[in-house]
Protein backbone atom coordinates (compact mmCIF):
# COMPACT_ATOMS: atom_id res chain seq x y z
CA UNK A 1 0.00 0.00 0.00
CA UNK A 2 1.21 3.68 -0.65
CA UNK A 3 -0.31 7.06 -0.40
CA UNK A 4 1.31 9.79 -0.97
CA UNK A 5 1.22 13.06 1.09
CA UNK A 6 1.33 16.49 0.17
CA UNK A 7 2.13 19.79 2.03
CA UNK A 8 1.05 23.20 0.52
CA UNK A 9 2.64 27.34 1.37
CA UNK A 10 2.80 27.69 5.26
CA UNK A 11 2.12 24.22 6.13
CA UNK A 12 4.99 23.07 3.78
CA UNK A 13 6.91 25.08 5.51
CA UNK A 14 6.36 24.43 8.97
CA UNK A 15 6.08 20.84 8.46
CA UNK A 16 8.84 21.18 6.47
CA UNK A 17 8.22 18.20 4.17
CA UNK A 18 6.69 19.19 0.15
CA UNK A 19 5.35 15.77 -1.11
CA UNK A 20 6.15 11.91 0.59
CA UNK A 21 4.94 9.02 0.64
CA UNK A 22 3.32 6.95 3.51
CA UNK A 23 2.62 2.93 3.16
CA UNK A 24 -0.24 3.11 5.16
CA UNK A 25 -3.46 4.80 6.77
CA UNK A 26 -7.29 4.53 7.11
CA UNK A 27 -8.10 8.20 6.84
CA UNK A 28 -6.43 11.53 6.23
CA UNK A 29 -6.32 12.19 9.91
CA UNK A 30 -4.15 9.06 10.25
CA UNK A 31 -2.05 9.55 6.96
CA UNK A 32 -1.46 13.29 8.79
CA UNK A 33 -0.22 11.87 11.94
CA UNK A 34 1.80 9.54 9.67
CA UNK A 35 3.65 12.17 7.49
CA UNK A 36 4.12 14.58 10.44
CA UNK A 37 5.07 12.55 12.81
CA UNK A 38 2.09 13.55 15.04
CA UNK A 39 2.26 17.70 14.78
CA UNK A 40 -0.76 19.34 16.07
CA UNK A 41 -3.07 20.19 13.17
CA UNK A 42 -3.63 23.74 12.62
CA UNK A 43 -7.43 24.99 13.30
CA UNK A 44 -7.53 25.97 9.25
CA UNK A 45 -5.78 23.46 8.05
CA UNK A 46 -8.22 22.04 4.68
CA UNK A 47 -7.63 18.64 3.39
CA UNK A 48 -7.50 17.06 -0.06
CA UNK A 49 -8.11 13.47 -1.44
CA UNK A 50 -7.35 13.09 -5.31
CA UNK A 51 -7.49 16.57 -6.10
CA UNK A 52 -11.05 16.74 -3.89
CA UNK A 53 -11.53 18.87 -0.71
CA UNK A 54 -12.38 16.33 2.24
CA UNK A 55 -12.35 16.01 5.77
CA UNK A 56 -9.90 14.35 8.04
CA UNK A 57 -12.06 11.58 8.84
CA UNK A 58 -11.91 10.74 5.05
CA UNK A 59 -11.48 7.07 4.02
CA UNK A 60 -8.48 6.79 1.87
CA UNK A 61 -6.85 3.65 -0.01
CA UNK A 62 -4.09 2.36 -1.80
CA UNK A 63 -2.77 4.51 -3.97
CA UNK A 64 -4.83 7.98 -3.00
CA UNK A 65 -2.95 11.23 -3.17
CA UNK A 66 -3.80 13.48 0.00
CA UNK A 67 -2.70 17.13 0.42
CA UNK A 68 -3.34 19.32 3.73
CA UNK A 69 -3.02 23.15 3.30
CA UNK A 70 -3.99 26.17 4.73
CA UNK A 71 -7.14 28.36 3.47
CA UNK A 72 -6.64 29.32 -0.37
CA UNK A 73 -5.69 33.42 -1.08
CA UNK A 74 -5.63 33.27 -5.15
CA UNK A 75 -7.15 35.43 -7.37
CA UNK B 1 -13.33 27.70 -23.66
CA UNK B 2 -9.36 28.17 -22.07
CA UNK B 3 -7.86 28.21 -18.58
CA UNK B 4 -4.06 28.97 -18.39
CA UNK B 5 -1.80 28.68 -15.87
CA UNK B 6 0.84 31.52 -16.90
CA UNK B 7 4.31 31.53 -15.18
CA UNK B 8 5.40 34.68 -16.17
CA UNK B 9 3.87 37.85 -16.40
CA UNK B 10 1.27 38.43 -19.24
CA UNK B 11 -0.84 41.31 -20.55
CA UNK B 12 -4.95 40.74 -20.10
CA UNK B 13 -5.68 43.20 -22.12
CA UNK B 14 -4.04 41.20 -25.21
CA UNK B 15 -4.99 38.25 -23.97
CA UNK B 16 -8.42 39.15 -24.42
CA UNK B 17 -8.04 40.19 -28.26
CA UNK B 18 -6.18 37.39 -28.94
CA UNK B 19 -8.50 35.28 -27.45
CA UNK B 20 -11.28 36.61 -29.60
CA UNK B 21 -9.24 36.23 -32.85
CA UNK B 22 -8.81 33.02 -32.98
CA UNK B 23 -12.20 31.83 -31.03
CA UNK B 24 -15.62 32.10 -33.82
CA UNK B 25 -17.01 34.27 -31.33
CA UNK B 26 -17.54 37.07 -34.32
CA UNK B 27 -20.82 38.43 -34.59
CA UNK B 28 -22.57 36.67 -32.48
CA UNK B 29 -21.80 37.62 -28.97
CA UNK B 30 -23.28 41.05 -27.33
CA UNK B 31 -22.08 41.14 -24.30
CA UNK B 32 -18.48 40.45 -22.98
CA UNK B 33 -17.69 40.81 -18.94
CA UNK B 34 -13.92 40.93 -17.61
CA UNK B 35 -12.17 40.93 -14.23
CA UNK B 36 -9.07 41.27 -13.89
CA UNK B 37 -6.71 40.90 -10.35
CA UNK B 38 -3.62 42.39 -9.89
CA UNK B 39 -0.94 43.49 -7.25
CA UNK B 40 -1.07 45.83 -5.40
CA UNK B 41 2.06 47.42 -3.42
CA UNK B 42 0.72 47.84 -0.23
CA UNK B 43 -2.33 45.04 1.44
CA UNK B 44 -3.36 45.54 5.24
CA UNK B 45 -1.62 48.98 5.74
CA UNK B 46 1.82 46.98 4.55
CA UNK B 47 4.25 47.89 2.22
CA UNK B 48 4.47 45.01 -0.20
CA UNK B 49 7.52 45.03 -2.88
CA UNK B 50 7.07 41.46 -3.87
CA UNK B 51 5.17 38.32 -4.03
CA UNK B 52 5.38 34.60 -4.64
CA UNK B 53 2.08 32.82 -6.01
CA UNK B 54 2.05 29.06 -5.06
CA UNK B 55 0.05 25.95 -6.23
CA UNK B 56 -1.03 22.86 -6.22
CA UNK B 57 -1.12 22.30 -10.29
CA UNK B 58 -2.87 19.73 -10.60
CA UNK B 59 -6.31 20.50 -8.29
CA UNK B 60 -6.05 24.06 -9.37
CA UNK B 61 -6.40 22.42 -13.08
CA UNK B 62 -9.54 20.34 -11.73
CA UNK B 63 -10.81 23.35 -10.09
CA UNK B 64 -11.03 25.92 -12.52
CA UNK B 65 -12.34 23.49 -14.80
CA UNK B 66 -14.96 22.32 -12.25
CA UNK B 67 -15.62 26.47 -12.18
CA UNK B 68 -16.20 26.72 -15.84
CA UNK B 69 -18.29 23.81 -16.37
CA UNK B 70 -20.64 25.08 -13.70
CA UNK B 71 -20.51 28.85 -14.84
CA UNK B 72 -21.31 27.26 -18.10
CA UNK B 73 -24.37 25.26 -16.94
CA UNK B 74 -25.77 28.01 -15.02
CA UNK B 75 -25.50 30.99 -17.48
CA UNK B 76 -25.62 30.71 -21.68
CA UNK B 77 -22.61 31.55 -22.01
CA UNK B 78 -20.39 31.51 -25.24
CA UNK B 79 -17.09 31.49 -24.23
CA UNK B 80 -14.90 31.83 -21.25
CA UNK B 81 -11.60 32.96 -20.80
CA UNK B 82 -9.57 32.04 -17.45
CA UNK B 83 -5.39 33.10 -16.73
CA UNK B 84 -3.99 32.87 -13.17
CA UNK B 85 -0.47 33.41 -12.80
CA UNK B 86 1.62 31.59 -10.42
CA UNK B 87 5.38 32.33 -9.15
CA UNK B 88 7.34 35.62 -8.45
CA UNK B 89 5.06 38.63 -8.88
CA UNK B 90 6.43 42.37 -9.00
CA UNK B 91 3.70 45.32 -8.02
CA UNK B 92 1.22 46.13 -10.56
CA UNK B 93 1.11 42.60 -12.62
CA UNK B 94 -2.04 40.84 -13.12
CA UNK B 95 -2.76 37.96 -11.40
CA UNK B 96 -6.03 36.59 -12.35
CA UNK B 97 -8.39 37.21 -15.40
CA UNK B 98 -11.65 36.00 -16.14
CA UNK B 99 -13.45 36.95 -19.66
CA UNK B 100 -17.25 36.02 -19.81
CA UNK B 101 -18.86 35.99 -23.57
CA UNK B 102 -22.22 36.18 -24.01
CA UNK B 103 -25.16 37.17 -26.21
CA UNK B 104 -27.12 39.15 -23.18
CA UNK B 105 -25.65 41.05 -20.62
CA UNK B 106 -26.71 39.64 -17.18
CA UNK B 107 -24.91 35.62 -18.44
CA UNK B 108 -21.30 37.63 -18.85
CA UNK B 109 -21.28 39.70 -15.72
CA UNK B 110 -23.16 37.60 -13.37
CA UNK B 111 -20.85 34.42 -14.58
CA UNK B 112 -17.40 37.05 -14.37
CA UNK B 113 -18.98 37.80 -10.63
CA UNK B 114 -19.41 34.18 -9.62
CA UNK B 115 -16.10 32.91 -10.96
CA UNK B 116 -13.74 35.06 -9.38
CA UNK B 117 -15.60 34.58 -5.80
CA UNK B 118 -15.56 31.18 -6.64
CA UNK B 119 -12.21 30.79 -7.49
CA UNK B 120 -11.09 32.70 -4.64
CA UNK B 121 -12.74 30.28 -2.18
CA UNK B 122 -11.94 27.56 -4.23
CA UNK B 123 -8.79 26.98 -6.14
CA UNK B 124 -5.72 26.13 -4.66
CA UNK B 125 -3.45 28.97 -4.37
CA UNK B 126 -1.32 30.75 -2.10
CA UNK B 127 0.39 34.14 -1.94
CA UNK B 128 2.84 35.01 0.23
CA UNK B 129 4.02 38.93 0.40
CA UNK B 130 7.40 40.36 0.55
CA UNK B 131 7.45 43.15 3.17
CA UNK B 132 9.84 45.30 5.00
CA UNK B 133 9.83 43.08 8.07
CA UNK B 134 10.11 40.20 5.88
CA UNK B 135 8.27 37.35 4.41
CA UNK B 136 4.45 36.75 5.26
CA UNK B 137 2.09 34.28 3.94
CA UNK B 138 -1.41 36.29 2.98
CA UNK B 139 -3.88 34.27 5.80
CA UNK B 140 -6.99 34.37 4.15
CA UNK B 141 -8.99 35.93 1.65
CA UNK B 142 -10.52 39.64 1.83
CA UNK B 143 -14.28 39.46 1.54
CA UNK B 144 -13.18 41.93 -1.71
CA UNK B 145 -14.97 45.22 0.08
CA UNK C 1 -13.01 59.88 -14.60
CA UNK C 2 -13.72 60.04 -18.76
CA UNK C 3 -17.02 60.10 -20.64
CA UNK C 4 -16.67 60.01 -24.07
CA UNK C 5 -19.07 59.84 -27.05
CA UNK C 6 -18.05 57.86 -30.06
CA UNK C 7 -19.29 59.15 -33.71
CA UNK C 8 -16.35 56.48 -34.92
CA UNK C 9 -16.20 52.22 -34.36
CA UNK C 10 -13.50 51.98 -31.30
CA UNK C 11 -11.74 49.73 -30.16
CA UNK C 12 -12.45 48.82 -26.17
CA UNK C 13 -9.73 47.06 -25.25
CA UNK C 14 -6.97 49.61 -26.84
CA UNK C 15 -9.49 52.63 -25.27
CA UNK C 16 -8.31 50.81 -21.67
CA UNK C 17 -5.24 50.31 -22.37
CA UNK C 18 -4.85 53.90 -23.31
CA UNK C 19 -6.58 55.44 -20.23
CA UNK C 20 -4.76 53.04 -17.84
CA UNK C 21 -1.73 54.31 -18.96
CA UNK C 22 -2.65 58.20 -19.29
CA UNK C 23 -3.99 57.71 -15.57
CA UNK C 24 -2.03 57.82 -12.51
CA UNK C 25 -3.56 54.20 -11.53
CA UNK C 26 -0.46 52.31 -11.45
CA UNK C 27 0.14 50.05 -8.27
CA UNK C 28 -2.84 51.62 -6.52
CA UNK C 29 -5.60 49.16 -8.19
CA UNK C 30 -5.59 45.27 -7.28
CA UNK C 31 -9.25 45.01 -9.53
CA UNK C 32 -10.76 45.63 -13.02
CA UNK C 33 -14.46 45.04 -14.06
CA UNK C 34 -15.24 45.87 -17.44
CA UNK C 35 -18.60 45.31 -19.38
CA UNK C 36 -18.61 46.18 -23.35
CA UNK C 37 -21.85 45.51 -25.33
CA UNK C 38 -21.82 45.13 -28.75
CA UNK C 39 -23.79 44.95 -31.82
CA UNK C 40 -25.15 41.40 -32.80
CA UNK C 41 -25.88 40.50 -36.11
CA UNK C 42 -29.61 39.42 -34.70
CA UNK C 43 -31.97 40.64 -32.73
CA UNK C 44 -35.21 38.57 -32.07
CA UNK C 45 -34.86 36.01 -34.34
CA UNK C 46 -34.80 38.48 -37.22
CA UNK C 47 -30.88 39.25 -39.18
CA UNK C 48 -29.95 43.01 -38.56
CA UNK C 49 -27.13 44.43 -41.14
CA UNK C 50 -26.89 47.25 -39.85
CA UNK C 51 -28.03 49.75 -37.18
CA UNK C 52 -28.35 53.72 -36.35
CA UNK C 53 -27.85 55.03 -32.73
CA UNK C 54 -29.68 58.22 -31.99
CA UNK C 55 -29.47 60.22 -28.89
CA UNK C 56 -30.09 63.64 -26.91
CA UNK C 57 -26.56 64.93 -26.66
CA UNK C 58 -27.29 67.33 -23.73
CA UNK C 59 -29.15 65.35 -21.89
CA UNK C 60 -26.94 61.69 -22.25
CA UNK C 61 -23.99 63.80 -21.26
CA UNK C 62 -25.74 65.11 -18.10
CA UNK C 63 -27.01 61.81 -17.33
CA UNK C 64 -23.72 59.69 -17.70
CA UNK C 65 -22.02 62.04 -15.58
CA UNK C 66 -25.11 61.87 -13.57
CA UNK C 67 -24.37 58.03 -13.39
CA UNK C 68 -20.49 58.06 -12.56
CA UNK C 69 -21.05 60.33 -9.84
CA UNK C 70 -23.48 58.25 -8.08
CA UNK C 71 -21.44 55.14 -8.60
CA UNK C 72 -18.38 57.18 -7.05
CA UNK C 73 -20.59 57.93 -3.59
CA UNK C 74 -21.57 54.45 -3.73
CA UNK C 75 -18.82 52.55 -4.69
CA UNK C 76 -15.06 53.15 -3.39
CA UNK C 77 -13.94 53.52 -7.39
CA UNK C 78 -10.02 54.47 -7.98
CA UNK C 79 -11.61 55.14 -11.53
CA UNK C 80 -14.12 55.01 -14.42
CA UNK C 81 -14.39 54.83 -18.25
CA UNK C 82 -17.39 54.81 -20.09
CA UNK C 83 -17.52 55.12 -24.00
CA UNK C 84 -20.77 55.22 -25.72
CA UNK C 85 -21.06 54.53 -29.72
CA UNK C 86 -23.63 56.72 -31.62
CA UNK C 87 -24.27 57.11 -35.61
CA UNK C 88 -24.09 54.26 -38.32
CA UNK C 89 -22.77 50.77 -36.32
CA UNK C 90 -22.18 47.69 -38.18
CA UNK C 91 -22.31 44.18 -36.76
CA UNK C 92 -19.48 43.25 -34.35
CA UNK C 93 -18.95 47.03 -33.70
CA UNK C 94 -18.47 47.53 -29.98
CA UNK C 95 -22.06 50.03 -28.72
CA UNK C 96 -20.45 50.46 -24.99
CA UNK C 97 -17.42 50.24 -22.99
CA UNK C 98 -17.63 50.53 -19.29
CA UNK C 99 -14.76 50.09 -16.95
CA UNK C 100 -14.29 50.43 -13.18
CA UNK C 101 -11.09 50.15 -11.23
CA UNK C 102 -10.97 49.94 -7.85
CA UNK C 103 -8.52 48.96 -4.19
CA UNK C 104 -10.84 45.69 -3.82
CA UNK C 105 -12.75 43.39 -6.52
CA UNK C 106 -16.22 44.15 -5.18
CA UNK C 107 -16.22 47.88 -5.97
CA UNK C 108 -15.72 47.51 -9.38
CA UNK C 109 -17.83 44.67 -10.19
CA UNK C 110 -20.85 45.73 -8.43
CA UNK C 111 -20.11 49.37 -10.13
CA UNK C 112 -19.51 48.11 -13.55
CA UNK C 113 -22.84 45.56 -13.29
CA UNK C 114 -24.92 48.70 -12.27
CA UNK C 115 -23.41 51.37 -14.28
CA UNK C 116 -24.75 49.09 -17.64
CA UNK C 117 -27.91 48.91 -16.32
CA UNK C 118 -28.41 51.93 -14.96
CA UNK C 119 -27.34 53.51 -18.69
CA UNK C 120 -29.59 51.21 -20.37
CA UNK C 121 -32.46 52.27 -18.33
CA UNK C 122 -32.00 56.48 -18.17
CA UNK C 123 -29.40 56.93 -20.80
CA UNK C 124 -31.22 58.78 -23.89
CA UNK C 125 -29.87 56.52 -26.68
CA UNK C 126 -32.33 54.72 -29.37
CA UNK C 127 -31.80 52.22 -31.89
CA UNK C 128 -32.79 51.48 -35.19
CA UNK C 129 -31.86 48.54 -37.10
CA UNK C 130 -32.03 47.50 -40.47
CA UNK C 131 -33.57 44.26 -41.45
CA UNK C 132 -34.38 42.23 -44.50
CA UNK C 133 -37.56 43.64 -44.47
CA UNK C 134 -36.67 47.57 -43.45
CA UNK C 135 -35.82 49.76 -40.55
CA UNK C 136 -37.33 49.35 -37.25
CA UNK C 137 -36.90 51.30 -34.00
CA UNK C 138 -35.86 49.10 -31.18
CA UNK C 139 -39.07 49.60 -28.60
CA UNK C 140 -37.59 48.85 -25.42
CA UNK C 141 -34.78 47.13 -23.66
CA UNK C 142 -34.15 43.38 -22.86
CA UNK C 143 -34.01 42.83 -18.85
CA UNK C 144 -30.94 41.41 -20.52
CA UNK C 145 -31.49 37.79 -19.74
CA UNK D 1 -42.01 83.50 -23.73
CA UNK D 2 -39.50 81.26 -25.75
CA UNK D 3 -40.08 77.04 -25.30
CA UNK D 4 -37.87 74.73 -27.30
CA UNK D 5 -39.70 71.53 -28.04
CA UNK D 6 -37.55 68.11 -29.52
CA UNK D 7 -38.71 64.85 -30.27
CA UNK D 8 -36.48 62.18 -31.23
CA UNK D 9 -36.23 58.66 -32.43
CA UNK D 10 -39.54 57.02 -33.65
CA UNK D 11 -41.13 60.04 -32.15
CA UNK D 12 -39.58 62.78 -34.12
CA UNK D 13 -40.61 60.47 -37.38
CA UNK D 14 -43.97 59.99 -36.36
CA UNK D 15 -44.60 63.21 -35.35
CA UNK D 16 -42.34 64.56 -38.15
CA UNK D 17 -40.41 67.30 -36.02
CA UNK D 18 -37.29 67.37 -34.47
CA UNK D 19 -36.92 70.68 -33.07
CA UNK D 20 -39.54 73.83 -33.04
CA UNK D 21 -39.99 76.51 -30.59
CA UNK D 22 -43.63 77.66 -29.34
CA UNK D 23 -43.89 81.02 -27.41
CA UNK D 24 -46.11 79.69 -24.56
CA UNK D 25 -46.85 76.94 -22.69
CA UNK D 26 -47.76 75.89 -18.82
CA UNK D 27 -46.89 72.31 -18.67
CA UNK D 28 -45.35 69.54 -20.79
CA UNK D 29 -48.40 68.13 -21.96
CA UNK D 30 -49.28 71.90 -23.26
CA UNK D 31 -46.13 71.52 -24.61
CA UNK D 32 -47.17 68.64 -26.53
CA UNK D 33 -50.18 69.80 -27.75
CA UNK D 34 -48.89 73.08 -29.00
CA UNK D 35 -45.75 71.58 -30.94
CA UNK D 36 -47.57 68.68 -32.15
CA UNK D 37 -50.99 70.26 -32.96
CA UNK D 38 -52.87 67.87 -30.40
CA UNK D 39 -51.68 64.99 -31.30
CA UNK D 40 -52.54 61.77 -29.92
CA UNK D 41 -49.35 60.69 -26.95
CA UNK D 42 -48.20 57.30 -27.81
CA UNK D 43 -48.72 55.27 -24.06
CA UNK D 44 -45.16 55.12 -23.41
CA UNK D 45 -43.53 58.53 -24.52
CA UNK D 46 -41.24 59.84 -22.07
CA UNK D 47 -40.59 63.81 -21.29
CA UNK D 48 -37.87 65.92 -20.13
CA UNK D 49 -37.66 69.08 -19.01
CA UNK D 50 -34.18 70.66 -18.87
CA UNK D 51 -32.58 67.30 -19.36
CA UNK D 52 -33.92 65.84 -16.62
CA UNK D 53 -36.84 63.09 -16.60
CA UNK D 54 -40.00 64.89 -15.62
CA UNK D 55 -44.03 64.45 -15.97
CA UNK D 56 -47.11 65.68 -18.92
CA UNK D 57 -48.02 67.40 -15.36
CA UNK D 58 -45.01 69.25 -15.06
CA UNK D 59 -44.76 72.93 -15.18
CA UNK D 60 -42.69 74.43 -17.73
CA UNK D 61 -41.00 77.97 -17.75
CA UNK D 62 -39.70 80.89 -20.24
CA UNK D 63 -36.50 79.48 -21.62
CA UNK D 64 -37.19 75.92 -20.81
CA UNK D 65 -36.15 72.82 -23.09
CA UNK D 66 -38.74 70.27 -23.20
CA UNK D 67 -38.27 66.79 -25.07
CA UNK D 68 -40.27 63.91 -25.69
CA UNK D 69 -39.19 60.74 -26.81
CA UNK D 70 -40.00 56.47 -26.48
CA UNK D 71 -38.09 54.02 -24.09
CA UNK D 72 -34.13 54.25 -24.05
CA UNK D 73 -33.09 51.69 -26.04
CA UNK D 74 -28.65 52.33 -25.94
CA UNK D 75 -26.22 50.69 -24.03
Amino acid sequence: MSIQVKFFASLRETIGVADTTISHADSAGQAWDIATNKAERPVNVLVAINLEYAHFTSAVQDGDEVAFFPPVTGG
Amino acid sequence: MSIYIEQQAFDPWQAIIDHQQQSDLNKQFGATATFIGSMRDFNEDADVSQMVLEHYPAMTERYLNQLEQQARERWDLLDILIIHRVGDIKPADPIVLIACWSAHRRASLDACSWLIEALKHQAPFWKKETRQDGEHWVESNTDGL
